[in-house]
């Protein structure tokens, strides 16, 4: 036999200036099963709540209803309180009568009229819940890092230093990402690769990190705390247990034009190569396309040369599985291609600075490697068309950037640093050169990031001219910059030796594949989607599933790594508990019903329904039906609406308390 | 204006727990004032309002039925919303060759930051409601014969 | 094909000898010009930089002529005539209540319904496989400089013709004739435009410029679709030379002249001896 | 024509490909054939094929008692045939465990059904064996949903009367539920009551709520063999409802069920694109 007990709140005045709560609590009071119905100033308070406690004991309660504020206020308020006196908190509900009505009409008869049919719903709903308990789903302390540029070393040291285990993959030969690609870093000046490498060598080197080189994820199944995911090991050619990275076979190697893409195509590396000295690891890898070897079956040399024998031409790709109970995505960015058509022609667009056409316009990581002493110019700044000291160069911003017509909406937020630090790095090369810089905003938000961008301008002597550049033409050797300068109010035309295009930063290539893989969502640039802005900026949709770096948004590397090691905490944090709880208001299934139409699993967002198999206990079959996973439903229904049979329900918002809410409107 | 007998609209909302009941939430918070016919049920999701509650609704002496939930893209669910637009979308079919009164349901996008738009949305369907009178052919249909 | 065709002023006034070029050939091209009955001017830099209304207005009525007197298709040689037809066209089929305001000024039903077109457009219509049949001799004699200046692409999201920062169709049909176009930098530049009467030092300075990148880059001759750019370019080219004491000889033909000598056209029948700088 | 489908089944039976045959059996000529289940070879010959052929057989293949048959063969016309394309995307039948036997059919019905005057597969197209040509098909493609656009002709009200006059025989004998082949829910809605969703008795209120859901119930999936039209007791013409539901899957996603194996079901799946003019 039912026992509800219903408390009704003034909130001061709040509510009861509008309704009259005394009449609310008399007549819900004469509603069948309900036990008692008091009304009190503040329920939320510790005497209200004191109230609500003393009757759930001495009423003997059996469901509870709030009649207050918004449930999305104070209804886990209530549900402790139930708790804490052995009462399931999942048979607490609330009647919101202060932002649904005392708040919104202002006829005291009307209001309180629709204030007693509200807590009605409220009582017909409570007597048809029932208690749930949370679900439980153990954890596999093993987390997935996917990418292994600053953000992904970060976080994957954390989490390893914390005593967890950690599978890296990372998609290129070797760690280190874009920054190890970088010269120096804003707005200190220190060399990229010396902060960096230190750290992938302790990513090499950690007893307690699994690192997947040239390796790609190819699926991922399971859900929070128990992921299986599939990782593609690319064909390497290259033994990793047998090599040394002696060197032998790349100084043997006859194929040298290759563009390196570690030098952004600036430099040129041979078909078996590590991408740069300081590589994680440091074993080479075969280019197929490049090889002789594997294209015309010639050459073979690096084979003959190998003391090791670690070459071996018939590798083949490999697919191995790792079982894991977390995933931190850090899979970066790209740069914007500038003039390329792309398949969303919103983004083609400045064919006209003739990137692609003149040698000596490049994009901003083309110059890094270009200032870098560890680039193909040994820190020499040459022009890639005739190796010639360039005298004057021009660093444009938002190429693409807050570009609505033929880039992206957003601002690449990095952009006006480095053009600051490009500026600084050249004129401290290149004392009697000239750098230019076409802007439309400085943001330099950030711990001494403006001091840096004065210091450029006061002095490193960088003109920087408030204005776009129209075009970009090639007279005499020269290049033709032609823009305006909107704060003198005139066009400017600068003849530069060199043009550095500060492209627009968007997610790494394949990144969208990835998310729907890991059922993360993203946005139309293919940024990760975080679940909120502000509260939930690490967190993603599905569960287990963190997000840090540049694939979230344009970032820079302190942000990166600071979100890395958020990401890293809110793992850990998981990885603290022998199991995880989730809320139990979940959808499950009536096998005894289901027609296994698989509808539901069709329409459910979060893959959460599986298709299984009832056998008797010879194992012969008996019929097959969904089956909700808990560990990954979200609570949406949409398998309940879309189930003709109705054969699965959806704890907390069932069918039976949703038709008794309704049908308490008569 | 329950003194003077001017029929009162009887309106059931079936609105999501992230977007709408939070836009209704809002509009309280901004005191923003709308007539009290509408009775809110709570859902988590769009997804989740199946076309046998509107029609239960109609059978529970609904004038007009409010379907409310997330703009598209912003559902809390990312799809809910996107699979109830759809079954929506053959619904209205079947109930245009019934003969149901299609200026009686409406279907809506109200985001939690709308309270506004939520105001405006009830006091017109209610304002509607009141000019096209009580649902006398489906309470026809529903008194026992 | 028949076509409707609206002049404006400086088709009839100081560049009939564009009317010549573009009416021979198109006559060639089996392509009949029915001219807007009764046409007014299109309003020009005045209109827009005065009067916003009467900037409509003024295309509206002549987009109004051209649709009561059953013309699809528009063709506006001058590319500062085709943009004001066109900018007043989709302001006007966007705004229902604009429609009506200016149906009521000009005293005549307006759709905004009309597509109008430039003369690369109606080259283009025809298509260059069916020039190319009626060509008689190659181009190949010419090393044209394609210029577009600024009214032909822009404002892009207006026209949507080409791609405003690196136009190529000028090229692409003269290239099918047998020329061999240059690659070049001012293909987009202004050319001073109206300035020649209150400004001419601008201009002078901006076709100069032109002129001489053409040449830089070894074009034998220019080729415009613009009334005014070819004023400025050719008839001003002899002031051109006085002030910066150069020789240019740089031949400014209109892209229908071209069009016309492939298809076995003669000078005289193009009006290009009417031009102020002689080919020799 | 009929030798072939006997000699077809028999063979089917005798190799024990199949344990039993799903077919038409017929008491006298003219009269409506029966579904009858032939189990061995020697009984083939009570297998008929005419124009009495109505009942869509695929609804027994869902049949508990069916499957404890064995392996069936199955006799299908080309409209019968859609089911099977719906029941598999529903993962209710292995078409590998289902022998398919297509008839040619040019119409049922003296004179033809509705269905059959805008049947546009009257050979089967993805059957086992297809047997017979189709002579002279009451073909006539278009039309499709001819009887409910002109049903949408009458107002809204006369709609809603229409309905009240209809639905009020209605008995709720479930005959339209038994006859359907896509109704194979193992409890069906209308007969849970926690909560009780529909009204089970066969009151207006009670009658209104399960036709729609059970119209709706097939929405994207109806493939319209009209059978429980046929068997409706109380000759409501259920078709309509059906109709609607399939003439907005089809404007609005493009999409009929049963026509094509690739496509995705529109329910269950959703594009960003889908039209929401409706939404507010």
């Amino acid at each position: 036999m039912a026992r509800i007990g219903v408390f009704t709140c003034w909130c001061g005045e709040n509510i009861a200036r509008n309704v009259d709560v005394e009449k609310v609590a008399e007549a819900i009071g004469k509603l069948p099963h309900v036990r008692c119905s008091v009304a009190y100033k503040y329920m939320c308070s510790d005497p209200g709540q004191a109230i609500m406690r003393e009757k759930i004991v001495s009423e003997g309660l059996t469901g509870v209803v709030v009649a207050s504020c918004s449930p999305h206020m104070h209804l886990k308020t209530f549900r402790k309180a139930a708790e804490s006196e052995g009462l399931n908190p999942y048979v607490v509900e609330m009647a919101n009568i202060r932002e649904h009505c005392s708040w919104v009409h202002h006829n005291k008869e009307d209001a309180t009229r629709k204030a007693i049919d509200l807590v009605r719903m409220s009582v017909a709903k409570v007597l048809r819940n029932h208690a749930l308990d949370p679900i439980r789903v153990p954890v596999t302390k093993r987390a997935l890092v996917i990418g292994g540029g600053v953000a992904g070393i970060q976080a994957a040291l954390d989490i390893a230093d914390a005593g967890h285990e950690v599978v890296l993959v990372e998609r290129d030969p070797s760690i280190g990402g874009k920054m190890a690609g970088l010269s120096e870093t804003f707005p200190t000046l220190d060399c990229s690769q010396c902060i960096l490498t230190p750290r992938m060598v302790d990513v090499g080197q950690h007893p307690n990190i699994k690192l997947h080189t040239y390796s790609e994820v190819e699926a991922v199944d399971g859900y929070l705390g128990n992921f299986k995911v599939t990782i593609r090991k690319k064909a390497r050619y290259v033994d990793m247990d047998k090599c040394t990275g002696c060197g032998i076979c790349w100084n043997a190697c006859p194929s040298k034009k290759n563009l390196s893409e570690f030098d952004f195509g600036m430099g040129t590396r041979k078909a078996i190569y590590v991408p740069f000295p300081q590589a994680v690891p440091a074993r080479p890898v075969i280019d197929a396309n490049a090889c002789i070897k594997l294209t015309k079956d010639k050459c073979g040399l690096c084979e003959k040369k190998c003391p090791a024998g670690a070459i071996n031409f018939d590798d083949q790709d490999e697919l191995i599985t790792e079982e894991i109970g977390a995933v931190v995505v850090a899979t970066g960015y790209k740069l914007y291609d500038i003039g390329k058509e792309q398949q969303n022609d919103k983004l083609a667009g400045y064919g006209e600075y003739g990137y692609g056409k003149y040698k000596d316009v490049i994009d901003s990581l083309q110059f890094e490697r270009i200032v870098s002493a560890s680039g193909p110019t040994v820190g020499e700044i040459q022009r890639p068309s005739d190796g010639k000291e360039p005298k004057s160069v021009v660093f444009i911003s938002c190429v693409g950037s807050r570009d609505n017509a033929k880039g992206v909406s957003y601002c690449s937020k990095i952009c006006c640093m480095y053009n600051a630090k490009h500026t600084m790095l050249y004129k401290h090369k290149v004392h009697d050169g000239q750098a230019h810089v076409f802007y439309m905003d400085i943001r330099a938000g950030g711990k001494n990031y403006d001091e840096f961008v004065r210091r450029a301008i006061e002095q490193d002597g960088a003109q920087y001219h408030r204005g776009r550049v129209s075009k970009i033409t090639e007279e005499n050797g020269k290049l033709i910059v032609r823009g305006v300068d909107t704060l003198a109010g005139v066009p400017v035309t600068v003849e530069a030796d060199l043009v550095v295009l500060a492209a627009a930063m968007r997610p790494a290539d394949g990144v969208e594949q990835l998310a729907q893989k890991l059922n993360v969502g993203y946005d139309e640039f293919g940024f990760l989607s975080e679940s909120h802005p502000k509260l939930r900026p690490i967190e993603t949709n599905a569960a287990g599933v963190f997000v840090c770096g540049a694939c979230q948004g344009p970032k820079d590397i302190p942000e990166s790594v600071a979100q890395a090691s958020a990401a890293a905490g809110k793992v850990m944090m998981m990885f603290s508990r022998k199991e995880l709880t989730r809320e139990p208001e979940v959808a499950c299934v009536n096998e005894q019903n289901c027609a296994a139409c698989f509808a539901c699993a069709r329409a459910c967002p979060f893959n959460a329904i599986e298709q299984a198999e009832i056998r008797d206990r010879n194992g012969n079959l008996v019929k097959r039906t969904a089956r909700v996973n808990p560990g990954l439903c979200m609570g949406c229904g949409t398998c309940v609406a879309i189930c003709p049979s109705k054969s699965v329900d959806l704890e907390g918002f069932t069918e039976q308390q949703i038709y008794a809410q309704v049908e308490s409107l008569v | 204006m329950s003194d003077n007998n001017e029929f009162e609209p009887k309106i059931i909302a079936y609105v999501c727990n992230w977007c709408t009941y939070l836009g209704a939430d809002l509009a309280g918070t901004n005191r923003l004032e709308y007539p009290t016919n509408v009775r809110i049920i709570r859902l988590p999701c769009t997804g989740r309002i199946d076309f046998n509650l509107i029609v239960k609704a109609f059978e529970m002496g609904a004038d007009t039925v409010l379907v409310s939930g997330c703009h598209p893209g912003d559902c809390h669910y990312t799809s809910g919303n996107y699979h109830a637009r759809r079954r929506w979308m053959l619904f209205r079919g079947l109930l245009d060759t019934m003969g149901i009164d299609m200026e009686r349901i409406h279907f809506t996008w109200i985001s939690a930051a709308e309270g506004a738009k939520f105001q405006k949305v009830i006091t017109e369907i209610t304002e509607k409601t009141k000019q096209l009178g009580p649902y006398e052919a489906y309470r026809k249909v529903c008194k026992v014969s | 094909m028949d076509i409707g065709y609206y002049p404006g002023c400086a088709l009839h006034g100081s560049s009939n000898d564009y009317e010549m070029s573009v009416r021979a050939c198109l006559e060639v091209l089996g392509v009949q010009l029915r001219e807007v009955d009764d046409w007014i001017c299109c309003g020009a830099t005045a209109a827009h930089s005065l009067n916003q209304k009467l900037a409509v207005a003024l295309p509206a009525r002549n987009l109004a002529l051209a649709e009561c007197q059953g013309m699809q298709d528009l063709l506006a040689p001058c590319p500062m005539c085709s943009m004001e037809l066109i900018k007043a066209n989709q302001a006007i089929s966007a705004d229902a209540k604009l429609k009506k305001e200016m149906a009521e000024i000009v005293e005549l039903k307006v759709e905004g319904k009309v597509s109008v077109l430039n003369l690369i457009q109606i080259f283009q219509q025809v298509g260059l496989d069916r020039i190319k049949e009626l060509a008689v001799k190659s181009l190949d004699e010419f090393k044209p400089a394609c210029y577009y200046g600024c009214l032909l692409t822009r404002p892009p999201e207006a026209l949507q013709f080409d791609d405003c920062e690196q136009p190529s169709s000028m090229e692409t049909l003269l290239e099918g004739l047998g020329a061999a176009p240059i690659d070049w930098n001012y293909k987009t530049e202004c050319c001073g435009a109206g300035m020649t009467m209150s400004n001419e030092d601008t201009v002078l300075d901006l076709s100069h410029k032109i002129l001489t990148n053409a040449a830089d880059h070894g074009a034998n001759c220019l080729v415009v679709a613009c009334p005014m750019c070819h004023v400025n370019l050719d008839m001003k080219q002899a002031d051109i030379d006085r002030r910066y004491n150069v020789q240019h000889d740089m031949v400014v033909y209109y892209l229908s002249d071209l069009v016309g000598f492939a298809l076995g056209l003669d000078e005289q029948r193009l009006g290009v001896n009417r031009h102020f700088v002689a080919k020799h | 024509m009929l030798n072939q489908l006997h000699e077809t089944c028999r063979k089917l039976l005798e190799d024990g490909t199949v344990q039993v045959v799903i077919g038409y059996g017929q008491s006298s000529p003219d009269t409506p054939a029966y579904p009858i289940f032939v189990t061995r070879p020697e009984d083939v010959q009570q297998l008929v094929w005419n124009n009495q052929c109505f009942g869509n057989l695929t609804t027994y293949l869902t049949r508990k008692e069916v499957r404890a048959m064995g392996k069936p063969a199955i006799v299908v016309k080309g409209c019968d045939e859609k089911t099977l394309v719906v029941l598999e995307k529903e993962s209710q039948i292995d078409r590998s465990q289902i022998v398919v036997i297509g008839m040619a059919c040019s119409a049922v019905g003296n004179p033809p059904l509705a269905k059959c005057q805008a049947c546009e597969v009257h050979m089967p197209r993805f059957a086992d064996a297809t047997i017979g040509q189709v002579e002279n098909p009451a073909s006539e493609t278009d039309g499709r949903y001819a009887d409910l656009e002109a049903f949408l002709q009458k107002t809204p009200a006369d709609r809603m009367a229409y309905w009240m006059n209809e639905l009020d025989r209605c008995v709720k004998c479930y005959a339209c539920r038994q006859v359907c082949p896509l109704c194979y829910c193992e409890t069906c809605i209308v007969d849970k009551n926690r909560p009780q969703r529909i009204d089970t008795s066969p009151t207006l209120k009670g009658n209104y709520a399960w036709h729609i859901t059970r119209a709706f119930h097939l929405a994207a999936r109806c493939v319209g063999c009209d059978e429980c039209t046929r068997a409706c007791p109380a000759g409501i013409d259920l078709r309509l409802l059906n109709l609607s539901v399939a003439k907005a899957a089809e404007t609005d996603f493009g999409f009929r069920a049963g026509m094509d194996p690739e496509v995705e079901p529109v329910v269950g799946s959703y594009s960003e694109q889908d039209k929401e003019g409706f939404i507010r």
